[in-house]
């Protein structure tokens, strides 16, 4: 499988994306860079984490204009995976690809730690083949990571199953204590309506080796290649 | 024509000095030439208290590839690698807005390091503040700490150690001393020697605005706030990793022949190290350097300090590959300059000559001083205190000291404030802050690892500037040999109050000669540093501060050792058993002061203890290993039981007798050379034997287990109790 | 907003609006940073972009010569950080029923 | 600032203020810890805080109607996030004097 990673100016996510694709999936990575306007032949997309344009403003708010962003945003119409990890998720979320923003953590610093998220639905090739249910144990790093929407679109995003990742405690409880940075009802990761274009705030792509403290990312990372039929059948 | 006292205090040079220019040059210097020379003569650039001083380290090893002398040292590591690093001090810009001044201080050392050709993979940082109940160093404090974090996580690089201490010597001069760490191929290593006549001095990031001018000078005097009037630099984190990447693109083509960073004292070093390491001149024209202001003179331009600035010597004919690297970076790039053959560093104004100066004027000609330091009857006094005067404590007095000393700001844990830098970006750590005694990176690529911590217990170099000097050489290695990595060589920044004074050039002498005593017999040469003097505010000296970076090597990462014991383990005390009063944390704490003598290191004791751990992490015979140091024995043990939240049941009675029979001494005492190790209880008569056979005296301490610490003869505690304190003494 | 009762009879509420900008020399990275988002964006006519701060503060005094003192004060204590920052305010009487909104 | 060249003839400076706010219904932590910063003062009388942005546009157009309609979009596009801001902007007209200092 051929797996695109962007780089963004102050995208600082992409070298761990790139590793943890060839060195944790044993994939081939093909890095892409923001002034590109095709994405070439790639079967899935991650947009990797960091501080695109120096998150000044907010964060992901100049990347969404990059020349890039048009084929990414066909990339994701057309049904292909698209996983954005942390600031990615907020370039994703400024794009109008995902739903709701995110803001400053409630804490008001940036936080670094080994977090538990539960998986809500294996419906996304981010999850398939993972059971609702299963905890994962992954590292957070970011200062603006409190997943917020309207009350209403967070009603739909319940009733599509657009819910992907929830933070609980390490037995999948959802309670405040597991929740690092205020998120509304301890939402870690969000899709689009169709579930191809996934959103979260860990780190899947840093926890790709028990040597790094974990390699629960993988599980994510790696159901991109047994859900990859599924989508391309579309 | 005279110059006016109040000229000489803006460059911050003396009459004399100012002399001796007029003598170099045959005439009076111009303006800009006379603000170059403060300068390079300040301390900051010149060295002028420290140079000879410094030539008491040991600079060179077989393994060292590149001593002082350039942006940073570099070290082999095998494998056609090596590990570049340097540590800086950003105390005073700090002391006046925390948040940017730690912040460009971390932007400073990273381009240090990117600029030698290597890529950064590790930041740490050391800090030093007064006590957290004024607001005042709250702020700073608070400040400092989110803009370490800001820069560096923007930058994408793990901040993954550091060391934090309090005292009340600190107020109105925190220390923020940075360190980064980058890898290189060896033949990548680039240098700032300008060389080949005709070449093009290239300046590219940020546009050049007020910002910082005379920063150099007024790092070196004293009462930063006081004399700064400059404009606040403030970091763009963002820009300098554009300049990172493309600086490290530009150096795979072969078009550049020197780079150098844009740090304190901006152009004018930048230019004249250039040209005096590579013995050439450099002219530029400061027209063409672009401006983020308008109206600015030369002489605002040669000492602006503005950040995410470098200088790159590139041969003409690959000019129009460097600038489309850099353009496709999105990244500015202006020709301001030639280099020349005549070793001048020449300025020029649209064409008219504003500064013509030979360099070696700005660098050999520098003064050096060497002066009379005489041992301050304070510390004196301080120092002869007779610990012993002190009674004892009561066996019922054990825990609520070991709660109150695991509380106290200078040993309670530290995750508050590594909680706020991503040490997982770039996925190599692979023993994170917290986790060990340094923490350790992996190299990607390799079966290898780094092992890396800063240290210094400055209250020890205050009593006993010789014995601390050592001591911070040595608890640096150790802590580094706990993980299982034999220490390489180390970098240093000497954070010290004014040499002009007899007490302060004195603990700067002697803590260097304990250093470099401590770096010979420790095998760990010194490859880079920093100077920093004149930290003193109203409330004089801040304590002598010679903060040590250590670098280890593993070379199998996997092998690899943190503190944490499990239960079953048992805990073994390798090395001179007993503990002393003089100069702990828990004198001060019991007595408010700074006093007695700190532990003496035996620097042969030092390297075997050091070099038996490391045998038996390598011989996979220990689970955790963990060095006592502020707060002894005691504290450390649990230290060790804090990760696993576990329980251990002890008997320190033979500590107890080998500290003159004081339990104080023997649970909260403190002591070189002393590393606790747990291991696997069937295993314990094998590290006994091995540590008699090394000649290190060896004492079971206990064996981990249950919910309680239990001490026999002192009574039990619930380890959740213990967490407790440890958790919430930064809060 | 427990603090919004009227217990203080003699007292009213004012809206502070506090307009805080970087320093004229000193840098602003996300100034040029949106600046160049612009100008990315098409928006050429864009020469500069300074970014600050916009806080709005509800604050009960017996008047607004007070309010003005106390905002004052406020400002150079803790709103803004004179080394890097300048400010400049405005106090409006708030009515009861604006309070509800914002 | 290379930009500020006066090749468009017609063209006229307008400085552009917006004023970002917090959405109502979005938490302002960052608003509420100003707050008890104030409280803990001893500025009681505080009793609301919201933290927005304040951004100054130095922007060329050919007149204060075509520059409103210019800032509008630029909000629109990038400088506000709908989902969880509200902006207000006001448009004036700078004279050469004023661009030279801001
Ligand atoms: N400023 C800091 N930044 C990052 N890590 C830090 C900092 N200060 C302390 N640490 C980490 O906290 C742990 C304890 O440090 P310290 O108390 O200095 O240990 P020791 O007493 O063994 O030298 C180490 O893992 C260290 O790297
Ligand atoms: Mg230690």
């Amino acid at each position: 499988m051929r797996i695109g990673v962007v780089t963004f100016p102050g995208s600082n996510g992409d070298h761990d994306a790139l590793a943890a694709v060839e060195l944790g999936l044993h994939q081939e990575a093909i890095a892409i860079w923001h002034k590109d306007h095709e994405l070439g032949d790639v079967d899935a997309l991650l947009v990797p984490g960091g501080f695109s344009w120096g998150d000044y403003l907010r964060a992901g708010a100049i990347a969404r204009f990059a020349p890039v962003m048009d084929a990414v945003i066909e990339f994701a119409e057309a049904g292909y995976p698209v996983l954005g990890i942390c600031n990615g998720f907020q370039i994703l979320t400024e794009a109008g690809l995902l739903p709701g923003a995110l803001l400053k953590n409630s804490g008001l610093t940036f936080s670094c730690r080994w977090v538990h998220v539960r998986v809500e639905t294996d419906r996304t090739p981010f999850t398939h083949g993972i059971d609702p249910g299963t905890v994962l144990r992954l590292p957070i790093a970011h200062g603006q990571g409190r997943y917020f929407a309207p009350p209403e679109i967070v009603s739909d995003l319940e009733k599509n199953d657009q819910i992907i990742f929830r933070y609980t405690d390490r037995h999948g409880v959802e309670n405040d204590d597991a929740n690092p940075n205020g998120s509304l009802r301890n939402i870690a990761g969000v899709s689009n309506r169709a579930g191809n274009v996934v959103g979260l705030m860990p780190h899947p792509e840093r926890a790709y080796d028990a040597a790094l403290g974990g390699d629960d990312g993988l599980q994510i990372l790696g159901a991109m290649l047994r859900s990859r039929m599924a989508v391309a059948a579309k | 024509m005279s110059v006016s006292d109040t000229t000489l205090r803006e460059v911050a040079l003396s009459r004399s000095e100012y002399d001796q220019v007029v003598v170099l040059l045959g005439r009076e210097p111009t303006p800009v030439e006379l603000g170059m020379f403060g300068a390079m003569w300040s301390e900051h650039c010149g060295y002028k208290n420290s140079r000879p001083l410094l030539k008491l380290f040991p600079t060179s090893g077989e393994r060292v590839l590149q001593g002082p002398g350039e942006n940073a040292g570099a070290v082999d590591i095998g494998d056609g690698l090596a590990v570049v690093f340097k540590i800086e001090s950003h105390n005073h810009p700090s002391a006046v807005e925390p948040y940017e001044g730690a912040a460009t201080g971390v932007g400073g050392i990273v381009r240090d390091i990117f600029t030698m050709g290597a890529r950064p993979i590790a930041l740490l940082n050391s800090l030093r503040f007064g006590p957290l109940e004024r607001p005042r160093n709250r702020y700073l404090f608070q400040g400092v700490v989110g803009g370490i974090g800001g820069y560096g996580n923007c930058l994408g690089i793990p901040t993954v150690a550091g060391d934090i201490f309090f005292d009340p010597a600190y107020n109105g001069n925190p220390l923020v001393n940075a360190m980064c760490v980058g890898i290189v191929q060896h033949d990548a290593i680039m240098k700032a020697r300008a060389s080949g006549i005709g070449n093009l001095v290239v300046l590219v990031g940020a546009d050049t605005g007020r910002d910082g001018i005379h920063g150099a000078t007024f790092a070196s005097v004293e009462n930063p706030e006081e004399s700064h009037r400059g404009v606040v630099q403030v970091g763009n984190p963002f820009l300098e990793k554009l300049l990172l990447e493309a600086c490290l693109e530009v150096l795979q083509t072969e078009h550049v022949v020197a780079m150098q960073d844009l740090g304190a004292a901006g152009l004018t070093s930048s230019t004249v190290e250039c040209a005096s390491r590579g013995n050439v001149g450099i002219e530029i024209d400061v027209q063409y350097v672009s401006r983020r202001e308008q109206g600015m003179n030369a002489y605002e331009i040669m000492l602006s300090e503005s950040q995410e600035r470098m200088l790159v010597i590139v041969r003409e004919d690959g000019l129009d590959e460097v600038r489309a690297i850099f353009s496709r970076w999105d990244l500015h790039s202006d020709v301001i300059g030639r280099v020349t053959g005549d070793g001048h560093v020449r300025v020029l104004d649209h064409g008219v000559v504003v500064a013509d100066v030979p360099a070696a004027y700005f660098v050999d000609a520098c003064p050096t001083y060497v002066r009379d330091g005489i041992e301050s009857p304070e510390a004196r006094s301080a120092r002869l205190y007779d610990c012993n005067s002190v009674p004892d404590i009561a066996a019922s007095e054990v825990i609520p000291w070991l709660r109150r000393l695991l509380a106290s700001p200078n040993i309670c844990s530290r995750e508050p404030v590594v909680r706020t830098y991503d040490h997982t970006i770039l996925s190599n750590t692979i023993l994170a802050p917290l986790e060990g005694d340094a923490a350790v990176v992996r190299i990607k690529g390799t079966t290898k690892a780094l092992a890396l911590k800063t240290d210094c217990n400055p209250r020890y170099v205050y009593l006993d500037p010789f014995q601390g000097g050592k001591y911070a050489v040595a608890e640096a290695a150790r802590n580094v040999s706990c993980t299982g990595a034999t220490p390489l060589a180390l970098t240093n920044c000497l954070n010290f109050g004014s040499p002009e004074k007899p007490a302060g050039y004195f603990q700067l002498r002697e803590a260097v000669r304990g250093m470099a005593e401590a770096a010979r017999v420790l095998n760990t040469p010194v490859v880079s540093g920093n100077v920093s003097l004149f930290n003193e505010s109203e409330n004089g000296s801040i304590l002598p501060t010679p903060t040590v970076g250590m670098v280890g090597i593993l070379d199998d990462a996997s092998k690899r050792v943190g503190l944490a014991a499990n239960a079953g383990d048992a805990l073994l005390l390798l090395g001179p058993p007993a503990g002393a009063l003089g100069a702990s944390e828990y004198l001060a704490l019991r007595l408010g002061a700074n006093l007695g003598a700190p532990p003496p290191v035996d620097l042969d004791v030092e390297a075997r203890v050091q070099a038996l751990v490391r045998n038996l992490i390598q011989q996979g015979l220990v689970t955790a290993a963990h060095d006592t140091s502020e707060g002894g024995l005691l504290v450390a043990i649990v230290e060790m039981l804090i990760p696993q939240r576990v329980g251990a049941t002890l008997d320190l009675d033979a500590v107890i007798a080998a500290s003159l029979g004081r339990v104080d001494g023997g649970l909260f005492g403190e002591s070189a050379s002393r590393i606790i190790v747990a291991t696997p209880y069937s295993q314990r008569d094998v590290v006994e034997r091995l540590a008699a056979s090394a000649g290190i005296p060896v004492l079971t301490l206990g064996v981990v287990g249950g919910s309680q610490v239990h001490i026999a003869g002192v009574g039990e505690v619930e380890i959740s109790d213990l967490c407790e304190s440890w958790s919430n003494g930064l809060r | 907003m427990n603090a919004g009762d009227a217990s203080v009879e003699a007292n009213r509420q004012f809206l502070i609006e506090v307009f805080i900008t970087p320093r004229p020399v000193v840098n602003d990275p996300q100034g040029l940073a949106v600046r160049d988002g612009l100008h990315q964006l098409g928006y050429a006519g864009v020469v500069s972009v300074r970014v600050g701060k916009y806080l709005r503060l509800h604050l009960e005094a017996t008047s607004e010569a007070e309010a003005h003192v106390l905002a004052t004060e406020m400002c150079d204590k803790l709103l803004a950080n004179p080394v890097i920052e300048d400010y400049r305010l405005s106090v409006s009487p708030l009515i009861a029923d604006a309070t509800a909104r914002d």
